[in-house]
């Protein structure tokens, strides 16, 4: 072990090489610093149990569906994890992407709109409302459970009277249906593929190099490789398996390529882990949501963060009704209500925000969504009667929770809490 | 001395509810000198340096800054004005590390990008300049961190910016012999480079050390603010328990001034 | 047990074999009527298991993700003939594009898919048992003789098209009633999700301000029992008539008790039997020979083959021919409290 | 102002009078220290709303049904307190009374079982539930949330099995019916006022002699009396207008006395205030929703006592689930669903439970279920659309918090928070 | 002097994560003798306390209580044993009142009844005790109290009731002059009564003044244990900033020993 010391901040520091940092890396694993792993690891044991249940699960045609199923909750859910960061909640997530829903739908098929003027007014309409929760709860300080209770139970009504008191709305716009329908051809899904991993790299570089010119320490090149190829190595077969003919029928109708809504979901995830982890506004929200009177003191516009995390939240939750719109090709009073707001928490917090606030990542909420998908993907190919699949659907749950929450209790005997 | 105060207050109340805290307080702090802020425990020194940096509103009173009449509502005025405060309950937040706690607020970046070397940097000096020897990590949770720690990180945080006040409220309880020493030089250095500082302390020889004046709150209300140079050791521990010591502090105690205040400690039955 | 796989498909995709594909089946909630929970599957597993042919029926529990979730899934595994109960036209459109994009035969199941073009629909008529509902009451009140009685209507859930269907059956009947006179118009309300705890509040609160209530149209059985409770409560029970639909043990006790003026009746074994027939057929790869009436599709205007079954207006006079029909047992509804009642009915 | 003083502790103190206790009372409140007064003040708000839009609402037959209608709310959200003082929640609670409720109406109906063989079980189902999320929560480490939303799932996939699938199960069981929709005898309900309020004074009597016998400072003789006064006057005159006639058709049927439920939900709200304000484990629950740390510090075993919140939780949602079948006459698989978990979520917070814990009585669920039922019933009265009717719910739901939140603010001003 | 000790510890190892925060640590309290337990801020003091009260468990070492070896997994076993500890945070609920804090886990009943009289009353006199001044009522929540009173609460807690071992860290460092003296006092007493005491500090005064014996902890490690009366302050200083003073002390530093410790200020980048 070589150590080359040099100095930063006028005071020694040690270069890490690669087995250190593993090691330290293994050191903080043993000591319950699990960060993402235990749901990646329920995760995969889910799709154990599935795919030993059902070989269907493994198909490349279900592999592609899971997106499709997915992306409602994992759109919601990352708008959630930024209400959720600061110890709110937000009840009304999913009428509220109904009620955007809805506008988007009325205006492509009623009024005739053409999609490039509906969707952002759809989109708009989730910002104004998020606005509305976040004045409410900011500036008059009431509850948000209870503000968002009231936006729960009142945008249910919105969409009734939208709707017209029960019926439903055809979308027949070919693009916007297509959004969580189609798939990209197999070209474009490589080149998306491409570019994830060659952007990946220039940021990682760009970051190691940034701090050696300081003098500072930098996580060793291997390690960084390391990432990089991981990364690339999980991209390219997950394109590889969606490129392949995965129609059931491949006479009538060719199906591959990445499913559409997959590069949406990677440009927001991308976008708001570096708003999260690289702006000082998402600085202050974690500083907000930890210790909102420290964050005060430091003179951090409380309110306005408050304000803003909840645009965000009803922002992600249109784009998430749009997406149920787009794959329904329709939208009816049962649209964002049923399960989909508790599915959406759920997700967020499975994957580990804590709904206390100052704890998640927007990957979080990927994670979760993935989970929860699994399991309705799962319990639909398993074909139990309604009453049982309600059951299952609970127990595997909980199973996926306990994973998790074993895997933390060396946390917990640690001390690291 | 020193011409005009840099700081100053006029007879401010504060009262919380029912309770009131600080009776028409008044309070000068002078440019290039440490006045020192004494008091016994509870006689509202933590409430006047929150009223100061806009936590709590006050109920009446003035505060001058550098001459002009200044309302600040909330701690981000305060920090406008070039007040800066260390306090005792230090809010730091758990969540963050040591690094993003000390420029939280003021983050330092490049375009809209933190630029995490520069803070990453800054904050290693800021810590070394105050003989931190056992921080693991810069980048170590505060939550994970030592009493002492914790209020170095506190210090530190205060001391980055380029601020006209300093107020440290208690800054030394929980540190060991040299930081103290380092915390204590460090005060000194900031007057004498023409800053305001305010400096809260229970202990005597801290106080005596590097205190240009002294000011002692009993029981809500400024009981005498006077230099250091004049007083002895002993007078100023009679001013913190008794209020007076022989011609300066308070007028003697009338019952009923104070009576309800001291003797009142189980009013109105349990909630 | 009711919905569970028969075990006997080997992952056979849409099948080129001799052997019959396998049937995928989607019901639509549990909550809007107990049919789609208990009835339905039983009687259509019993077909098919009948036939030979491997089903596999899931329920969506009124959520529409999770039925296209179940479709795709039946989709992959490679079902010969997919026959849904749609949430509402819209996915059910979807999901039926999407089947006949993979080659896989498509039956409507109790409610058409508006613009779906699925190859069959088998179905009572919505409508129809909602007319139904307003003739009987209509009939009852006459049979009380009050004069210009009021009428509240509990409707079902906001949200479920085909409560929107009962109602523009029993609003046909008796709109022209408000019109010329005989009845008055009372409160009307949608009760969410189809909810009974629910509906007894609005219920009681439709009585607390309007106490001449003379005559409830109660979408279905459940709705009606809530609103029995209500009236029972003030003593009014028996002399305001209730109406109902689904022929529940409930409602059908409720019926020989006096206290529910009708109930509708759709014979959901034929139903079944009929969707199983044409599903077993396409399955088989023959052409069905069972649907012989059509159904126009008012969106698309397209005329979709049809099995179109009658529902059945039930009273106190013909409870017993639910009993024969063997839709629920003597033994169910003649508990020790309706023995008496039972045998009034002449039922044996 | 004749201070006298005494000695307690060997520290002086003062006694205090009828005027100096008023005047510390007024600072107080214009302090911000508001206790109950914004939810009482907003239930007065709503009562006048809907008073003035109906005349009915204000009738006799009104105000009993209001009670029946809150009852099942009540219940819960009492039992929902405890969680939410630990600053857990409980998201099965409302199927959980929905099964509990099946199980009862089971035993009735189809087993013939008698009232008091079954609701006992059924009470025991719910204590049951409670332990088993407790234990999940507590001894592996779930966030409750996660295990609460399993629960939420498959408990709704219990019910559909217990009740095959989907009927409806009606209860003829007589004394079992009454319980939510009967009265009680003009005589009884004279005779439970009289001890209710005679219980109070002697409650209150005792204590200020057992203080007085101290030494200690007790509260001034006049105000104990006002206070039993006030809630002498209150009772007497709700019993008043309870044991008024007010069938709809008197001939036929005669309707007084107060709703048998009333003195149950009496009883828990008496016996539920005491263990929380007067007995060691009360105190110990508002430790560990304060500062869970401190409690363990404290030698407090963490690990039951929030087991034991759960296990209250359940409880009451079971009795709360008895209610509602009790009231329909019968149990559907929508029993328990529906709206019922996030209003009776809602009407704890409303009355001032915090969701983060430490803050809570159970006077408050009682309050806010109080809220509930009045927003229920008038909405249910003025005959909108089902549209219109949520967004008005939700409205109304908006403006009750809002009083509340304004009223609080002065308290966020002067520092109390 | 004192015959055998009555909490005895012995290679104590205790590492979060990858941090090894006390290395082999032994101490020894005898009764009737007030321990001083001295070391740099991040020495490893109140871990090594949280430890011995069971709020962190062990990673190896033995721990002797009156002779037997004990193992204390939670906090109701050293309070079960007779240890009683005022902890450096505070550990006060901001949701309760001072009356309710003292008594938290330990709440006087009559029949399943609270006795709150008789809690109020003694805690009343614990207070007083304690020279509490400006306290306004026993029924103010904690919330509101200043850190002074917050710290006085804290220890009242701790002395009421009959425990064998009392270990209070950093009890005084929120404490004003009086109070200060007040808690040298009552640690001095309890002492005298037979008790073991540990004392956490920083004030070099304070633990001249009443301790029998030095423990320093230099870095996770026991420097030295050694008699009051044998050394000198600045001898202690020495102990704690280096680790050794003279022959006393833990053998020369090696760089391999604590060199990874002290300079890795930066390790591994930030998360
Ligand atoms: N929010 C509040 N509500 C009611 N009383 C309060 C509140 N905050 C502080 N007090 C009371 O005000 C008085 C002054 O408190 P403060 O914290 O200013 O004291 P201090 O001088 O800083 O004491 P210390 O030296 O102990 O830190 C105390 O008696 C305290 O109990
Ligand atoms: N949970 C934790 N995870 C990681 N490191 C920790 C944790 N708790 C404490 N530490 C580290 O252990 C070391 C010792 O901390 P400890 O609180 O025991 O110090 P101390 O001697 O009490 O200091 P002070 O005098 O400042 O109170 C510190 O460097 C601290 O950062
Ligand atoms: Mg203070
Ligand atoms: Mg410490």
């Amino acid at each position: 072990m070589t150590t080359t010391t040099t100095t930063a901040g006028g005071v020694k520091v040690v270069k890490p090489t690669v087995t250190s940092y593993i090691n330290d890396y293994w050191g903080r694993v043993r000591g319950g610093d699990l960060g993402g792993l235990p749901a990646i690891l329920g995760l995969v044991v889910l799709s154990l149990i599935f795919g030993v249940a059902r070989d269907t699960f493994f198909s490349g045609l279900n592999f592609a569906n899971l997106f499709n199923q997915g992306a409602i909750y994992i759109f919601i859910a990352m708008g959630l994890v930024f209400v959720l960061l600061l110890g709110e909640i937000d009840l009304s997530a999913g009428y509220t992407s109904g009620v955007c829903g809805a506008v988007v739908a009325i205006l492509l098929t009623n009024h005739g709109w053409d999609w490039y003027t509906a969707i952002p007014v759809a989109l708009l309409t989730g910002i104004v409302i998020g606005f509305g929760l976040g004045f409410l709860v900011a500036k008059i300080g009431i509850p948000s459970f209870v503000v968002t209770l009231a936006a729960f139970l009142g945008f249910q009504g919105v969409l009734l009277v939208l709707l017209g008191g029960g019926t439903n709305i055809s979308t027949r716009n070919e693009f916007f249906n297509s959004l969580n329908n189609d798939n990209l051809s197999v070209s474009w899904s490589w080149i998306l593929t491409i570019v994830a991993i060659l952007g990946y790299a220039a940021a990682q570089f760009s970051r190691v190099r940034s701090r050696a010119a300081r003098g500072l320490v930098t996580d060793p090149m291997g390690i960084v490789l390391m990432r990089i190829g991981g990364l690339a190595v999980l991209l390219i077969v997950a394109t590889a398996i969606l490129t392949q003919e995965r129609a059931i029928n491949p006479a009538i109708n060719s199906l591959k390529g990445v499913p559409i809504v997959v590069p949406i979901i990677g440009f927001f995830l991308v976008l708001w882990t570096f708003v999260l982890g690289r702006t000082s506004y998402g600085r202050h929200i974690y500083a907000v949501g930890g210790n909102t009177e420290a964050a005060r003191r430091a003179g951090i516009p409380v309110d306005r963060i408050r304000i803003s995390v909840f645009v965000i939240g009803s922002f992600m939750a249109s784009i998430g009704g749009l997406m149920a719109v787009s794959r329904a090709s329709s939208v009816d009073p049962n649209t964002g209500g049923s399960n989909v707001l508790l599915y959406s928490v759920g997700a967020a917090v499975i994957g580990g925000t804590s709904l206390f606030g100052g704890k998640g990542k927007v990957i979080n909420a990927v994670v979760g969504g993935a989970v929860i998908a699994v399991i309705d993907n799962g319990m639909g190919l398993l074909g139990f009667s309604s009453g049982q699949k309600f059951i299952f659907t609970g127990v595997i749950l909980l199973i996926a929770a306990s994973v998790d929450a074993l895997a933390r209790r060396r946390a917990a005997a640690t001390g690291n809490r | 001395m020193a011409a005009t105060p840099l700081l100053e207050l006029n007879g401010i109340n504060k009262a919380f509810g029912p309770v009131q805290v600080l009776h028409d307080v008044s309070l000068s702090v002078y440019p290039g000198e440490v006045t020192a802020l004494v008091g016994d425990n509870g006689a509202g020194k933590s409430t006047m340096v929150k009223c100061i940096s806009g936590i709590y509103q006050i109920d009446s009173g003035t505060v001058t800054f550098e001459g002009n009449q200044v309302a600040i509502h909330a701690p981000s005025d305060a920090s406008a004005l070039g007040i800066e405060v260390v306090y005792q309950d230090l809010a730091l937040c758990d969540n963050l590390d040591v690094v993003q706690n000390m420029f939280l607020g003021r983050e330092k970046k490049r375009g809209i990008v933190l630029d995490e070397p520069t803070m990453e940097q800054m904050a290693g000096d800021a810590l070394a300049s105050l003989s931190v020897r056992t921080l693991k990590s810069l980048r170590q949770l505060v939550a994970s961190l030592s009493g002492g720690q914790r209020q170095t990180v506190a210090i530190a945080k205060a001391v980055l910016w380029n601020s006209k006040v300093v107020i440290l409220d208690e800054p030394t309880a929980a540190l060991g012999v040299a930081q103290t020493a380092q915390v204590l030089e460090l005060v000194r250095r900031l007057a004498d480079n023409g800053l305001g500082v305010v400096l809260i302390s229970h202990n005597m020889n801290d106080v005596f050390a590097v205190s240009d004046r002294i000011a002692a709150l009993y029981l809500g209300r400024m009981a005498a603010q006077v230099k250091t140079t004049d007083v002895t050791h002993s007078q100023v521990v009679e001013l913190i328990t008794g209020g007076r010591s022989g011609n300066i502090g308070l007028p003697p105690e009338k019952p009923a001034d104070f009576g309800g205040d001291v003797v009142d400690i189980t009013p109105g039955g349990d909630k | 047990a009711c919905g569970d796989d028969s075990g006997s498909d080997s992952g056979s995709s849409g099948g080129g074999s001799t052997a019959a594909g396998k049937v995928g089946i989607i019901l639509p909630d549990t909550k809007s009527s107990q049919r789609w929970g208990t009835d339905d599957p039983k009687f259509l597993k019993a077909a098919f298991d009948a036939a030979g042919v491997p089903v596999e029926i899931q329920n969506a529990q009124g959520d529409k993700t999770q039925f296209q979730t179940i479709a795709d899934g039946m989709i992959s595994s490679g079902v010969a003939v997919l026959m849904i109960v749609n949430l509402d036209s819209g996915t059910g459109k979807a999901v039926l594009e999407k089947a006949k994009k993979a080659g896989i035969a498509t039956i409507d199941y109790d409610r058409l898919t508006l613009s779906g073009g699925a190859d069959y629909y088998v179905s009572f008529d919505n409508v129809k048992v909602g007319k139904l509902q307003g003739e009987g009451l209509v009939k009852c009140l006459e049979d009380k003789k009050y004069v210009k009685p009021v009428v509240a209507e509990l409707n079902g859930s906001p949200t479920d098209n085909n409560a929107t269907l009962f109602a523009e059956g029993y609003d046909g009947v008796l709109d022209p009633k408000y019109a010329d006179g005989t009845f008055q118009k009372g409160p009307n309300q949608d009760v969410p999700d189809w909810d009974n705890a629910q509906a007894a509040t609005i219920f009681e609160q439709m009585l607390t301000s309007n106490k001449n209530i003379k005559g409830v149209l109660a979408a279905n059985d459940g709705l009606g029992n809530a609103a029995i409770t209500v009236l029972k409560k003030n003593k009014l029970n028996g002399q305001v008539p209730v109406t109902g639909q689904d022929a529940t043990v409930q409602g059908l006790q409720n019926i020989l008790a006096g206290d529910q003026c009708m109930t509708v009746y759709k014979a959901i074994k034929k139903e079944a039997d009929a969707a199983a027939e044409l599903a077993v057929a396409l399955a088989k790869k023959q052409k069905p020979t069972t649907a012989t009436g059509t159904t126009k599709d008012p969106e698309s205007g397209a005329d979709v083959p049809s099995v179109l079954l009658d529902p059945q207006s039930i009273t106190k006079e013909t409870v017993k021919d639910v009993i024969a029909d063997g839709f629920v047992t003597k033994d169910a509804v003649c508990t020790a409290d309706f023995a008496k009642f039972c045998t009034e009915a002449g039922i044996s």
